[in-house]
């Protein structure tokens, strides 16, 4: 019988307890195999517990980051009221919505409009449980990290899709395809750009991407090749930007056109889900995006020991978190400043312009590997 | 295809299939209750029928029963962006009428608020544009400055939106003292605003992309649809009744009538800021010539009007402002008052403009078009 | 009704069940009442003014309600934004369902309070939301400022902390104070009183004025001085283009039938040379002769008459004077052309509100913006538009009754205006 | 929109996009990180907390009020003038007699619920017994307080 184990310090400690618990049971139901599965069903529990924290816990400090954000570019002061300077508004949100009456439109199939949000969910949470978070903190470490990511990613839109069709809405379908054929097409090049990332660092293994990255600032992906890297870079984030259904790519939701897109008509509960996963996206999405080109969990080494030594004293995972919300601050003032494209300049460009420029950027990257590398 | 929704013209053979979208009373983007029937092919738009009059309110038929001076009143509620301007085209009428004329200083006060109101409507409509292509910061920006003109407002006329402030041979009341230093300080700051606002959205390529070509209003079709203001400058038509027919103290300003021609929602866009910068222009000349002392309106006379029959017509920041006036006893109670706003010829003309048109493009015409309904419908 | 709503009952008998009730109740009323969504619903002025109270100035978003949502299925608050007209009112209505609850209303502004300015002699508007849906907190001004919308939404915080799960949020019913008339409603008890307190003092006064037969009040009241303004001479203004005696000449010389209204018994150029300058010609034309002669107007190089302005119509008793407004936009003249319109008093009395009671030949064949103005015509005074392409009523009903602008136009739901 | 544009022409302006493009995207930014890095520039009136400093201009209209003196007595006399100048009938002026016969303001009742802050009452009024006062914190969940009586005491006379 086959039990993958899980390899961080968490699971070596839960291994080295679940044996000297056993030992307490009646001796009958002793046995080894048995203690592996506890260890991994503990195991499995304390990942899950982990990976189901950061996510949703993550999700209200966004929101009320991405609020204050935008409040700020715009000359404003943002929530104030609800605890220190509205820390605690996103608390209310999130609970009032939780007691809001849910129901589904009448023309609704009710299975898939329930259904549909919380596939929307899974895919982020998949994603995050392969990044790698520090040296030796990572959920499940598999060797295949980019194509499962790859993968996993495009199972959003299913959920966007069918809460589009589900709802019964003009608007919420015309929502669903835009998002629809918005993801196929940028699902092209962001595969193309991980891609790229797997043929500098010659491993699919997201560990091994962000350990051939240690070193300094220079040996991070977005400077270790120059020029190419910081395009690699943007080409990414403008993907990802598309992925995620974000301003300004967010035609999807389109407000202004569509009344909120696929969530027209979903309230409650639903609706919190949906904004939630939005969020969760973000963070893996951002924390995908300092693995492969900020260097991951190192720190930002220049060169100088004296401030080097001090820079490694940090832990990695507050590193990473560091990086990984500056990507999001990123993502936000690119959200609060730009106004949306077209539906269809949205495929042009995609089409036109990026998936060549990638085309490119590959051919370039292979040339600067086979003559430099 | 005769199982066409009323309103619907165009036969055409398809072999896709059509589908109607009603957009509104209640949407986002209809800037107010407007609803728009669209009859799509995909995502583009084949035909649009506007279905006006879900905020008509019978203002003309109660005006029948109200005082002029109380008309005045009602007057704001029409086009609530610059309700000064609407006040100003009724007392015109009604000076008509009367035939009182106008102090220097009161032509002065006028012309003043009148560029003010004007700025904060264009300043709404830069908002508005921003925010209905998806940038809500643009929105916030426009409405920041206007906030600080509503503060001037609210200061000489007792209310920021409904300021029912003119009156035949004057206003209300005098300007306050510190009107002219405030009013120079608004446009050192706005100078500066603006420089950013154009920085943040001008040459946006996603802004040119979405804007430049589309919603093309060909000259010819502006003026037989009876377009006016900006909308009809853009497509290049000079006409500004400041110009053609000067009222109060346009004639002695220095001023340009900005003039674009290819009539696309990029030249709207464009139009207006540059009557921004004209407003600011006439701002700072009325500043300099703004005179100290004299009376700030003519001898306060019973809003009577004699019989007969009184138009007169403004360019607010919409377009042309018309008001006709008839009255069929002399006493202080019209027989009827007629309004012709500009926006409402703006909202014929939009099927025109958005055929062949992605349903995104139909958000941006309309804001460009920058259309009040409750002015269209009254 | 939610889960929680059933708390109470499983828990109130259990022992300290009560005090996880009242820390539930605490939990989801703070919640809820920190963190409400208001609907993007406005209509007209007072919509302008809950923008600016969501931006950057006031910036609703210290509440925690910026979140402004477009669907109503998302939202917690109806801001009633602007006057609701009786054509508006199922939409709002069906907006109002489709939130979910617990659900909250604010009337902005004195239109959804009361009806506001449109209360009298209004064929068109609802008085009070009060009618249509419940109504938590009235905020009267019009507009109201920003932060007098956000004292409503205070005042709306404090009501929703109140509720409990115990009295838990229901939906309420519309009230009907659709036939109020607060004017007469004051009136009519106050001279109730007035008559009672007359027989009281009846005596009173009979005795005061025997005890004081040459009583003088000692309050004087004092009037206001005014200041005192110069008369100032009215110049015309805004003349351009072709004078009013040149438009006349050339279009009787084309139209010998053209003239003016007038009472005077001058020959009609003198009063055509009277008017002043920067009152626009109005002619008086026959109906036969009106669309040759706006085809004339627009096509003659001398007239170019090539911008219709606008459409009207005014209602007299036995005709309709219909007057097209058409102006030049390169030269600057304008022309106004007034068609007598006679009724067609053949039909009978009853069937004449509802009935077409004058045609004539439709111009939007000349000028396409010509079709909406005729449309409203049409609607607002029955009159009938030979040729139009779309001839449907615009601002009203399909099914309305009557022409609103007809003088003698009656309509169930108009309060006359009392003083 | 159909454009017949050569290859070149094409190309030509492919490649100005490509470089215009994203340099306007970086202006654009620079705005907003401009806005987001100077917190000088925020301008929020925060409405509750300010409310001590907050003063509404001298001709602020917000409710209508009476002038009365320090005994409570006002200067109406019943004329009338405000009910006739208001534009929807929201003032009853309503009189009486008092003990002299003289006909005196009775009760002025004031309908805040359908006033619109016009102010031509107070511009109507010959002798100044109303204005129009800076109140602006008028929210109420309950619509029957909007009908105010204004006079505490019977006109004089």
């Amino acid at each position: 019988m086959y039990v993958p184990s899980v390899t961080h310090p968490i699971g070596d400690f839960v291994r080295e307890w679940v044996p000297k618990l056993s030992a307490y049971l009646p001796e009958q139901l002793q046995s080894q195999t048995l203690d592996t599965i506890v260890a991994f069903l503990v195991n499995a529990v304390i990942c899950i517990v982990a990976v189901c924290a950061v996510n949703i816990g993550s999700a209200p400090i966004l929101i009320y980051m991405e609020r204050k954000v935008c409040a700020h570019v715009q000359c404003r002061l943002g929530p104030m009221r609800l605890g220190w300077h509205g820390t605690i508004q996103t608390i209310a949100d999130v609970i009032k919505m939780l007691f809001k009456e849910v129901y589904a439109p009448s023309g609704a199939d009710k299975l898939m409009f329930y259904l549909a949000p919380l596939i929307v969910l899974i895919a982020p949470f998949m994603v995050a449980a392969l990044i790698p978070f520090d040296k030796n903190l990572v959920v499940s470490d598999v060797s295949m990290g980019i194509p499962l990511i790859i993968a996993v990613n495009g199972f959003g839109v299913l959920g966007i899709l069918l809460g589009g069709w589900s709802s019964n809405n003009k608007y919420s379908l015309l929502g669903a395809l835009r998002s629809g054929a918005q993801m196929i097409s940028y699902e092209i090049s962001f595969a193309m750009i991980l891609l790229f990332v797997v043929m500098i660092s010659g491993s699919t293994n997201l560990m091994t991407i962000t350990q051939s990255q240690a070193g300094t600032i220079a040996d991070w992906f977005i400077f270790k090749i120059p020029v190419l890297g910081f395009i690699g870079f943007i080409l990414f984030f403008i993907s990802s930007t598309a992925e995620m259904n974000r301003a300004p790519f967010d035609i999807a939701e389109a407000e202004q056109e569509l009344t909120g897109g696929y969530h027209t008509e979903y309230n409650g509960t639903p609706f919190a889900m949906f904004y939630l996963a939005e969020y969760i996206a973000l963070v893996t999405n951002s924390a995908l995006a300092t693995t492969c080109f900020l260097g991951g969990f190192h720190a930002p080494c220049i060169g100088v020991a004296a401030v080097d030594n001090y820079l490694t004293m940090v832990p990695g995972v507050v590193w990473f978190f560091a990086k990984v919300f500056f990507m999001i601050w990123c993502y936000m003032m690119v959200r609060w400043t730009f106004v949306r494209p077209r539906v269809d300049q949205l495929m042009d460009f995609e089409w036109k312009f990026l998936l060549p420029v990638n085309l490119l950027l590959l051919g370039a990257g292979a040339a600067y590997i086979v003559i430099c590398g | 295809m005769s199982t066409l929704p009323p309103g619907f013209r165009i036969q055409r053979e398809t072999n896709t299939e059509e589908f109607f979208i009603n957009m509104g009373p209640q949407h986002p983007s209809t800037h107010g209750a407007l609803r728009l029937a669209l009859r799509m092919d995909g995502e583009t738009i084949v035909e649009l029928v506007p279905h006006f009059g879900y905020i008509h309110r019978g203002m003309e038929k109660q005006a029948e029963s109200m005082s002029y001076l109380q008309y005045i009143a009602l007057s704001d509620r029409q086009d609530y962006l610059t309700a000064i301007q609407n006040n100003l085209g009724v007392v015109i009428a009604l000076e008509k009428g009367m035939n009182v004329g106008v102090p220097e200083k009161a032509e002065y006060i006028r012309v003043m608020l009148q560029e003010l109101g004007r700025i904060a409507s264009h300043l709404v409509f830069y908002g508005c544009f921003g925010g209905d292509l998806g940038g809500q910061t643009c929105l916030l920006f426009g409405f920041k400055e206007r906030e600080m003109i509503h503060d001037i407002l609210e200061e000489v006329t007792g209310s920021r939106l409904t300021t029912n402030f003119f009156r035949p041979g004057g206003s209300r009341y005098d300007v306050p003292d510190t009107f002219i230093p405030r009013v120079k300080a608004f446009l050192d700051h706005l100078e500066g605003a603006m420089r950013d606002y154009e920085r943040f959205l001008s040459k946006n390529i996603i802004v040119l992309e979405r804007s430049v070509g589309i919603g093309i209003l060909s000259k010819e079709d502006a003026i037989a649809y009876g377009c006016s203001g900006p909308v009809l400058r853009a497509s290049g038509v000079n006409f500004d009744v400041r110009r053609a027919n000067p009222y109060s103290i346009y004639s002695q300003l220095d001023f340009d009538v900005p003039v674009f021609q290819n009539g696309d929602c990029y030249d709207r866009y464009k139009i207006r800021i540059a009557e921004i910068h004209e407003s600011m222009k006439i701002l700072r000349q009325c500043i300099d010539k703004f005179p100290k002392e004299g009376p700030w309106r003519s001898k306060e006379k019973p809003v009577r009007l004699p019989v007969g029959r009184y138009y007169s017509e403004i360019e607010t920041a919409k377009g042309l402002y018309a008001t006709y006036v008839v009255a069929a006893t002399t006493g202080e109670k019209p027989y009827r008052i007629h309004t012709r706003g500009p926006s409402f010829p703006h909202i014929a003309a939009l099927n025109k403009m958005v055929q062949g048109h992605k349903i995104s493009d139909l958000v941006t015409i309309m804001a460009t078009l920058d259309p009040v309904i409750p002015e269209i419908d009254r | 009704m939610g889960i929680i709503n059933y708390a109470p009952k499983i828990l109130d008998p259990i022992p300290g069940g009560k005090y996880i009730v009242n820390l539930v109740d605490y939990v989801v009323n703070w919640a809820r009442a920190n963190s409400i969504w208001p609907l993007t619903y406005g209509t007209s002025c007072c919509a302008i003014e809950m923008m600016s109270s969501s931006m950057a100035r006031y910036d609703i978003a210290r509440f925690g309600s910026e979140v402004f949502r477009a669907s109503p299925r998302q939202a917690d608050l109806f801001i009633l934004a602007g006057t609701i007209t009786r054509r508006m009112a199922p939409a709002i209505q069906m907006l109002w369902e489709q939130i979910p609850g617990p659900k909250y209303a604010i009337a902005m502004g004195a239109c959804t309070i009361s009806g506001g300015p449109f209360i009298y002699d209004n064929y068109a508007v609802v008085r009070g939301a009060q009618n249509l849906i419940p109504v938590d907190v009235f905020v009267p001004g019009c507009p109201p400022r920003p932060e007098a919308l956000f004292h409503g939404l205070l005042t709306l915080r404090e009501k929703i902390l109140k509720e409990t799960c115990r009295h838990p949020w229901h939906v309420g019913r519309p009230k009907d104070v659709s036939t109020m008339d607060r004017y007469r409603e004051a009136a009519k008890t106050w001279a109730a009183l007035e008559e009672m307190k007359d027989e009281e003092m009846a005596e009173a006064r009979a005795k005061f004025k025997e005890e004081h037969p040459d009583y003088k009040s000692a309050f004087k009241p004092i009037r206001i001085k005014k200041e005192e303004f110069p008369e100032v001479p009215r110049e015309p203004k805004g003349a351009a283009g072709l004078t009013q005696s040149e438009l006349f000449a050339k279009l009787r010389a084309e139209f010998p039938k053209v003239t003016v209204h007038t009472h005077s018994e001058d020959p009609i150029e003198d009063v055509v040379a009277a008017i002043p300058a920067d009152c626009p010609l109005e002619v008086l034309v026959e109906p036969e002769d009106y669309l040759s002669m706006v085809k004339f107007l627009k096509e003659n190089p001398d007239f170019d008459m090539d911008y219709l302005i606008d459409i009207t119509a005014i209602d007299y008793d036995d005709h309709f004077d219909m007057v097209t407004m058409l102006r030049s936009i390169g030269k600057g003249h304008k022309l106004f052309l007034s068609v007598q319109l006679k009724k067609d008093f053949s039909i009978s009395e009853e069937k004449r509100p509802t009935a077409l009671l004058a045609t004539i030949d439709s111009i939007s064949s000349l000028y396409p913006g010509a079709e909406i103005k005729e449309r409203e015509v049409y609607d607002m005074f029955g009159i009938n538009f030979k040729g139009h392409p779309d001839q449907r009523r615009i601002f009203l009903d399909k099914d309305f009754v009557g022409y609103p602008l007809r003088k003698d136009f009656t309509h169930s739901e108009i309060i006359r205006r009392p003083v | 929109m159909q454009e017949n544009i050569t290859l070149v022409q094409y190309f030509k302006r492919y490649l100005k996009r490509c470089i215009t493009g994203p340099w306007s995207l970086i202006c654009g930014l620079s705005v907003s990180l401009k806005y987001f890095l100077s917190p000088w520039k925020i301008v929020t009136e925060q409405y509750p907390e300010n409310r001590k400093t907050l003063k509404m201009h001298e001709r602020y209209r917000g409710r209508l009020e009476m002038v009365e003196d320090e005994e409570g007595n006002n200067r109406c006399t019943a004329c009338g003038m405000c009910e006739r100048a208001c534009p929807n009938a929201s003032i009853n002026v309503l009189s009486t007699k008092n003990i002299a016969g003289k006909k005196v303001l009775g009760r002025y009742v004031y309908h805040f619920a359908s006033c619109t802050q016009c102010g031509l009452c107070v511009e109507a009024c010959p002798f100044g017994a109303i204005v129009m006062s800076p109140a602006f914190e008028v929210a109420t969940t309950d619509p029957s307080s909007l009908e105010m009586i204004l006079n505490k005491k019977e006109g004089q006379g």
